[in-house]
């Protein structure tokens, strides 16, 4: 039985509505926890004022450097019970699948050590368990890791990865999201646990073009999957489709809607593809879902430099590596190799608090791909320079790295 | 502080997966052929050897106290085999090996007040922020925001009848940890930063905080006789950029710090390439606890969007085909000077073309 | 009879091959006029050094300050005949037609008092007498000026401006093309004649969208045609059309390449056309041109600020005027009155060598629709901004004036 | 200098069409009805009230002597009633009122020795600059190119056998009087200007000139006790740029000053909204007097664009639609880092998605 709960009339009006509250919620929690009271406490203050009372300050546990987002109160002296509020990140197993038990001793842990707050998932896809104490850290934490749960990442650091549901249940999946998320992930946990990078750093896995995780505009390493060989096309269910739909639809929903205009009905309903000009985007599968399907040669494009606003505007990822195949073990670590390289280039030369993304920007593409030993490829750009603002009195010599590339 | 004698963490990383798997998913691990869906909030994977799986999803709050998350538990032990996952938005979904359970699960969801849906066509969740919660920057709340917009935006949830999806994202301030979307709701500053010049000395490292700046507004000062940071209030375009690392460059403001709507991000590669959203609408009032305005003008979107766009045509790709006059002539939003970018790629921006609607 | 000409072994081999040969022109003038003699021995040695040997000066005409590009050699010394040899830049009708006795008398004048060369046309259109003494360059102006020709533009100045054979030759012209392109330069004569400017200013005007006068790019102001209501639809011949080309063949080339898939073929082999999202691109038009034209609304879009490379790359032009009316003397005066805004404009606050599209670039389009008060409108723009990098504390002031537009 | 004497100019400008309009056009201006080719070379227009004018279109060598001239009106006068006009590249037309008078023209024409075509899906006359003819700051010549070139191609103006229309243009120096095409042929300097200084006080007004480099690469300096210019050769990119207002900063150099070769310009609105050419080979000697060398590349895109382009796609929306890597390929034609962009814009030249052709 906690203390007496403050008077919440704002946040009060967010427990109407016919979706879930996490206001009522809260004050379940508040019935046995002084510090929920207290949390209402302030979130009420700031509802008033439409100002934040929280400060940062540090605390994790031992051996990690980060993984706590420490909070602490700019109005304890009002509400004490929430003086210190961090919240602990806890990395999921891929793609968020739990056994109910996992999930209820979380519940247990936390209701012990925490306040009994926990969101599932934070944006970069942390169990965030929301709410504790600087001494209760530590306890929390090992009782998550016992349970073989790791501390997911904050600060300059790799930070948690994210992997769509794929493999797992989805029929467009052209790779094994779930594993190559592990497999990177815990290839670089010293660089997650402790942060030492000029910024952050994200991955994220897609197991198509669909990009069902945000990677491209989320994640500094996008691993998009994709295939090299044709579109398997059952003709039957195409003609199908055709009779149930009408030819008029097809082609205004379907065939006009393929970006490089590879597709063409034929006058016996059967559909023709240009594999060649076919960008892999996904459209025409994600319509006739049981008629098309990806190719059998599948694998990867990987794209960098993906983040939000600050500081010089948003930035998609872009192409790094066209394809890759991701089959193998021997595969995965060519990727882990290759975020390595990227890592510690970027390390070497990125400013302070400067993403991927923003370092490319300012070198140059060129320099960066040289910097990392990666070839060019015209799959990165959308189209060569329009432009004539560039010496290039070595223009043979580079010409002649493509011929013999092209040869081999 | 944690104590001197707790054993060094088992750096175990990314749990394996398996232990956390519905059996029908372990199984047909891979290999799935297609599905559909038999009604909103339910899919149906079929996999290359004949089994199904029905998959119900449901809208969480997401920042859950722990009886919430033990009733998803009860349920998913009634009725799914003791397994669930999550998505990318928070939403929660059982997977269930029985056509025949689908409909109880429902109803039991329903009973426990967590809304079916959004899947297909529908408004999903919105993948939102900290905020005033937990953030120590926030210029507003997220799940405040977020539970607002969901109440009002329920019916679009548990039914689908968008065009195509609809994902939207919300940030509590202008450093944007909500992603790019249909619409995204972003706080944005209009006021440079008030300067607290007594704790700037202790607080702030000044050399990164001037490196912070992407307009190089600011610039070390001495302020009554203590070493400062002065800013440009004519080249400041008041991002905000400066506050995580100098708190006393206080950007928030009650009364300055608006909302503002962009549509059109979309990250799949689905027909056109993945683009940015753009800005929409500004100067909405910051208005706990239910942010009117804003719902206001979400909806007036979502409808035109609705009424007008074509089958599988993403909210940007709709606008794309009728062009930005037609967009804002239907949602009887203003345009103006601050519409047209000058940024750094602002050119890339002007219509180099005599492509016109009228 | 002239001197004896100089060994040309390089440029003899451009004599040969199908493709008319200017070196036999040139020979055939040599026979007459030294200065073609030394002319052909100057350019031989250009070919064998592959340096060329001109140096700028003054020359001009009487009242005016441009029009003629003065050439000096800087080997004249061996090349004596053709030591001056400027180019007479004259005015031709718009759309660039003739009568026969028009261009007899051009080449009875050019013969008495310049090389024989003429030159047509230059890439902006003028009709250039090449090889010209310094003497000689007024009394062949005034002959010229005597048949009702005036110079051209050179320098810092309003150019000569050109436009497409319109109206006068194609169905799909959408205003009087010859007649704006008259109007328009003849009210810029002073600044065309008396270069005065921060650098150049280039009219062109093209009936419709094909741009057959490259307006977009090569021109700093573009008027290109363009119509405001529906596409004419003809249905039979939409139906004669399909039934020759056949259903696949017209889905393939004009359903699928519409750029906003406006487009429709109805499976009674009709066509059905979205005008609200028709770009007015011209190309179901131009594929279909028995069957469609554009609407009877017609008029103009006009766009500013192209050019070519130096100093930040080509620029094309970008709207600045959706449309307007183009019709009577009156609207054409508008037309004079917005390019007049525009000088002025530009002409106060351009740098010295920096072309419009350079300026509006620098200072930003917004600025410059306040400085011409132009008002804003999203036909400006492919989208609005995509970062949140502005200060727009008076937005709601700004809301207003669109309010108020959109009200009248 | 010209006589004081002189009158002064009557300032008419731009010259009334009428005079100079063929009858047919005159009548029915602004009346045209459809147009269609009876053969290369020939367009047929009618006009709303049936009436109908052949025009046959021939190509010249642009900078005539007065022969030429009088050989083309003596042509006009005995078959298209003493009317011509030139287009945008330099051909001329013939319109003619009556289709018996089309045969005998385009044999007379051809008896002179001037090619019927350029119409249609033909490679037309490439527009061309002035070069070591006249110009004051040419890297090669232009007549020559044009004329070497066009004896190539010969056969693709005669026929209408591309996917659609070539429009090609050159340029003798990176000024780039010629405009943006299907396929441009410019002048590359590859070697920062070599420096005059005896001659720079005299001649260049220093401070405009260092204005006029894009990358500020030259500043002022003394060298041997005279004011001069200096460049960084590092930052320099070799434009040209300062040679115009500065001659003794001599750009031009016969062995240095290359030749590269950009397609995909497109100017017109249809389809596809206007581009700008791309790079897509350089370093090609400056080979007088007849480029085999370029003309070489010219024909392996037009050969590749011929098989493998679409009806109706431009040589920019048929590398759109297959791809850049494809293009490379199909013509063998290097890809190296110099294609990637660097410029202010380059960033918007990156493929952000996942959009990728094999
Ligand atoms: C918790 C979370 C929001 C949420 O409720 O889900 C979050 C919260 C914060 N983000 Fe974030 N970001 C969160 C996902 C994101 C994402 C989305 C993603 O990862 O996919 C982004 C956009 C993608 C990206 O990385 O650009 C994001 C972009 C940022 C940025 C801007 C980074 C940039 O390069 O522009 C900052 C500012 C910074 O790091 O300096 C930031 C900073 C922060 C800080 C640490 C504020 C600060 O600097 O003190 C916030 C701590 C709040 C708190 O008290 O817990 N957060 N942040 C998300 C992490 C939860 C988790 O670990 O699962
Ligand atoms: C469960 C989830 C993945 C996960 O591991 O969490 C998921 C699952 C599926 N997505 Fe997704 N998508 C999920 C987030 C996304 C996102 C990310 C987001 O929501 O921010 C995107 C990118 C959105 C964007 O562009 O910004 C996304 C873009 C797509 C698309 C592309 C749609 C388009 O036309 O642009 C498809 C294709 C389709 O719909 O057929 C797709 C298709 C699917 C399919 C049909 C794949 C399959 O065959 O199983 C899955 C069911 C979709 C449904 O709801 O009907 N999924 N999908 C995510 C559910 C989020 C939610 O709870 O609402
Ligand atoms: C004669 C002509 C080429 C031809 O043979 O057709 C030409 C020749 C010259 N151009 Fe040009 N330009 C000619 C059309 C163009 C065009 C095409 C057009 O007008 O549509 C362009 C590209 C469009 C544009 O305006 O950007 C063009 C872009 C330039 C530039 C670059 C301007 C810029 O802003 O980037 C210069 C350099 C300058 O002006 O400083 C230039 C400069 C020159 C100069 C004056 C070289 C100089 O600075 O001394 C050349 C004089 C050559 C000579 O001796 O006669 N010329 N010039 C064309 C004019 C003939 C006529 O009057 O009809
Ligand atoms: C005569 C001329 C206008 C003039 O006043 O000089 C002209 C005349 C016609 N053009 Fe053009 N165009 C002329 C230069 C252009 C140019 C400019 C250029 O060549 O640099 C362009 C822009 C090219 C570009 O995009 O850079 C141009 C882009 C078009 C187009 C668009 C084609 C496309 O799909 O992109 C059409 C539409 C069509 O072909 O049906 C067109 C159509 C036409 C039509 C069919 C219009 C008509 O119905 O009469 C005319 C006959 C075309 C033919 O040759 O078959 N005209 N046309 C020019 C002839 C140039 C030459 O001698 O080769
Ligand atoms: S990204 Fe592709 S594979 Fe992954 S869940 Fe989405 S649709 Fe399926
Ligand atoms: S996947 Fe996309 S690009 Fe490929 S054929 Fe289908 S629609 Fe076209
Ligand atoms: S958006 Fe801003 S305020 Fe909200 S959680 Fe992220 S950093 Fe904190
Ligand atoms: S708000 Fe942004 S622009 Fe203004 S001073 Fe701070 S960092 Fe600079
Ligand atoms: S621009 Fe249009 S109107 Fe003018 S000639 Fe070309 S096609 Fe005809
Ligand atoms: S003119 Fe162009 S945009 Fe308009 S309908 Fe025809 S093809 Fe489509
Ligand atoms: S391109 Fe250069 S060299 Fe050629 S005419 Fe123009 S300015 Fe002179
Ligand atoms: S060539 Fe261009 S870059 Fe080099 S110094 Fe001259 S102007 Fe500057």
């Amino acid at each position: 039985m906690a203390k007496n709960r403050h008077d919440t009339p704002l946040l009060d009006q967010l427990e109407g509505g016919p979706w879930p509250s996490f206001v009522t919620g809260i004050k379940r929690l508040a019935k046995d926890k002084d510090m929920m009271v207290d949390l209402l406490g302030q979130l009420e203050r700031s509802y008033e004022t439409r100002k934040g009372y929280w400060k940062g300050g540090t605390a994790s546990v031992i051996g990690y450097g980060g993984g706590v987002i420490p909070r602490f109160s700019e109005i304890a002296d009002e509400f004490p019970a929430s003086a210190e509020f961090h919240t602990i990140r806890i990395m999921p197993p891929a793609g968020m699948h739990y056994d109910t038990a996992t999930l209820r001793s979380f519940c247990d842990i936390w209701e012990q050590h925490g306040s009994g707050l926990i969101a599932l998932h934070g944006q970069t896809g942390d169990i965030m368990f929301q709410g504790c104490t600087t001494d209760d850290i530590q306890p929390a934490f090992d009782k998550f890791n016992a349970m073989g749960f790791d501390m997911g990442g904050a600060g300059p650091a790799v930070r948690t990865g994210m992997s769509c549901v794929g493999s797992a249940r989805c029929e467009h999946s052209c790779y094994d999201e779930p594993e190559a998320h592990r497999v990177v992930l815990n290839s670089f946990l010293d660089d997650l646990h402790r942060p030492a990078l000029p910024y952050k750093f994200k991955f994220k896995f897609s197991g198509c073009g669909n990009d069902c995780m945000n990677a491209i505009q989320r994640s500094d390493m996008a691993v998009i999957g994709t295939w090299r060989d044709d579109i398997q096309v059952n003709q039957d269910e195409v003609r199908r489709f055709v009779a149930s739909k009408g030819r008029k639809y097809v082609i205004d929903n379907v065939i006009t809607r393929c970006p490089t205009r590879s597709m063409s009905l034929e006058d016996d309903d059967s559909l023709s593809i240009d594999n060649k000009s076919c960008v892999r985007c996904m459209h025409c599968i994600n319509v006739m879902t049981k008629a098309l399907s990806p190719g059998n040669d599948r694998g990867v494009t990987i794209l960098v430099g993906g983040k939000r606003t600050l500081k010089i505007g948003d930035l998609l990822g872009s192409v790094l590596i066209p394809f890759m195949k991701l089959d193998t073990e021997e595969d995965r670590n060519k990727l882990v190799e290759l975020g390595q390289n990227i890592i510690d280039f970027w390390a070497e030369n990125g400013l302070e608090h400067e993403r991927l993304g923003e370092m490319i920007e300012r070198i140059g593409l060129s320099v960066f791909l040289e910097g990392i030993e990666v070839p060019i490829d015209p799959a990165m750009i959308n189209h060569p320079r329009t432009n004539p603002m560039i010496r290039m009195d070595d223009w043979d010599e580079e010409a002649t790295k493509w011929k013999e590339r092209a040869a081999v | 502080m944690a104590q001197p004698a707790a054993k060094m963490p088992d750096e175990c990383g990314v749990p394996p997966l398996d232990r956390f798997l519905h059996p029908v998913l372990k199984k047909n691990y891979g290999n799935w052929a297609w599905h559909d869906r038999p009604r909103p909030g339910v899919l149906r994977h079929v996999a290359k050897n004949g089994d199904q799986v029905w998959t119900v999803r449901a809208g969480t709050q997401r920042q859950m106290d722990v009886h919430t998350i033990r009733t998803l538990c009860d349920i998913a032990d009634q009725y799914a085999e003791g397994y669930v996952r999550f998505t990318i938005r928070s939403n929660i979904e059982f997977m269930v090996s029985e056509e025949s359970k689908v409909a109880p699960l429902i109803d039991k969801l329903l009973e426990h007040g967590f809304p079916v849906g959004g899947t297909g066509n529908s408004v999903s969740m919105i993948s939102h922020t900290q905020g005033w919660l937990h953030c120590d920057i926030p210029g507003t709340d997220a799940s405040g925001v977020v539970k607002s917009l969901m109440d009002e935006l329920h019916e679009e949830f548990i039914n689908e009848r968008m065009p195509n999806r609809v994902r939207m994202s919300t940030s509590c301030c202008q450093i944007n940890c909500g992603g790019q979307a249909d619409i995204a709701i972003n706080i944005q500053h209009t006021k440079p930063p008030k300067i607290n010049h007594d704790l700037v000395a202790n607080v702030c490292e000044r050399p990164s905080v001037v490196a912070r700046c992407p307009v190089a507004a600011i610039r070390p000062a001495m302020v009554n006789g203590r070493p400062s940071l002065e800013v440009d209030e004519k080249k400041c375009i008041c991002c905000g950029a400066c506050y995580p690392p100098c708190p006393p460059m206080q950007i928030n403001d009650p009364e300055h710090s608006k909302l503002a709507i962009w549509v059109g991000g979309k990250n799949s590669n689905a027909r056109s390439k993945p683009t940015l959203h753009k800005l929409v609408a500004a100067g909405l009032p910051n208005n706990a606890p239910r942010w009117p305005e804003v719902a206001a003008v979400v909806k007036k979107i979502l409808l035109a969007y609705k009424n007008d766009a074509r089958d599988y045509e993403r909210m940007g790709e709709w606008i794309e085909r009728i062009g930005w006059s037609r967009f804002f002539e239907l949602t009887d939003l203003a345009f103006t000077r601050y519409h047209i970018d000058n940024w750094r790629w602002a050119r890339q921006s002007l219509n180099s073309s005599a492509h016109i609607r009228f």
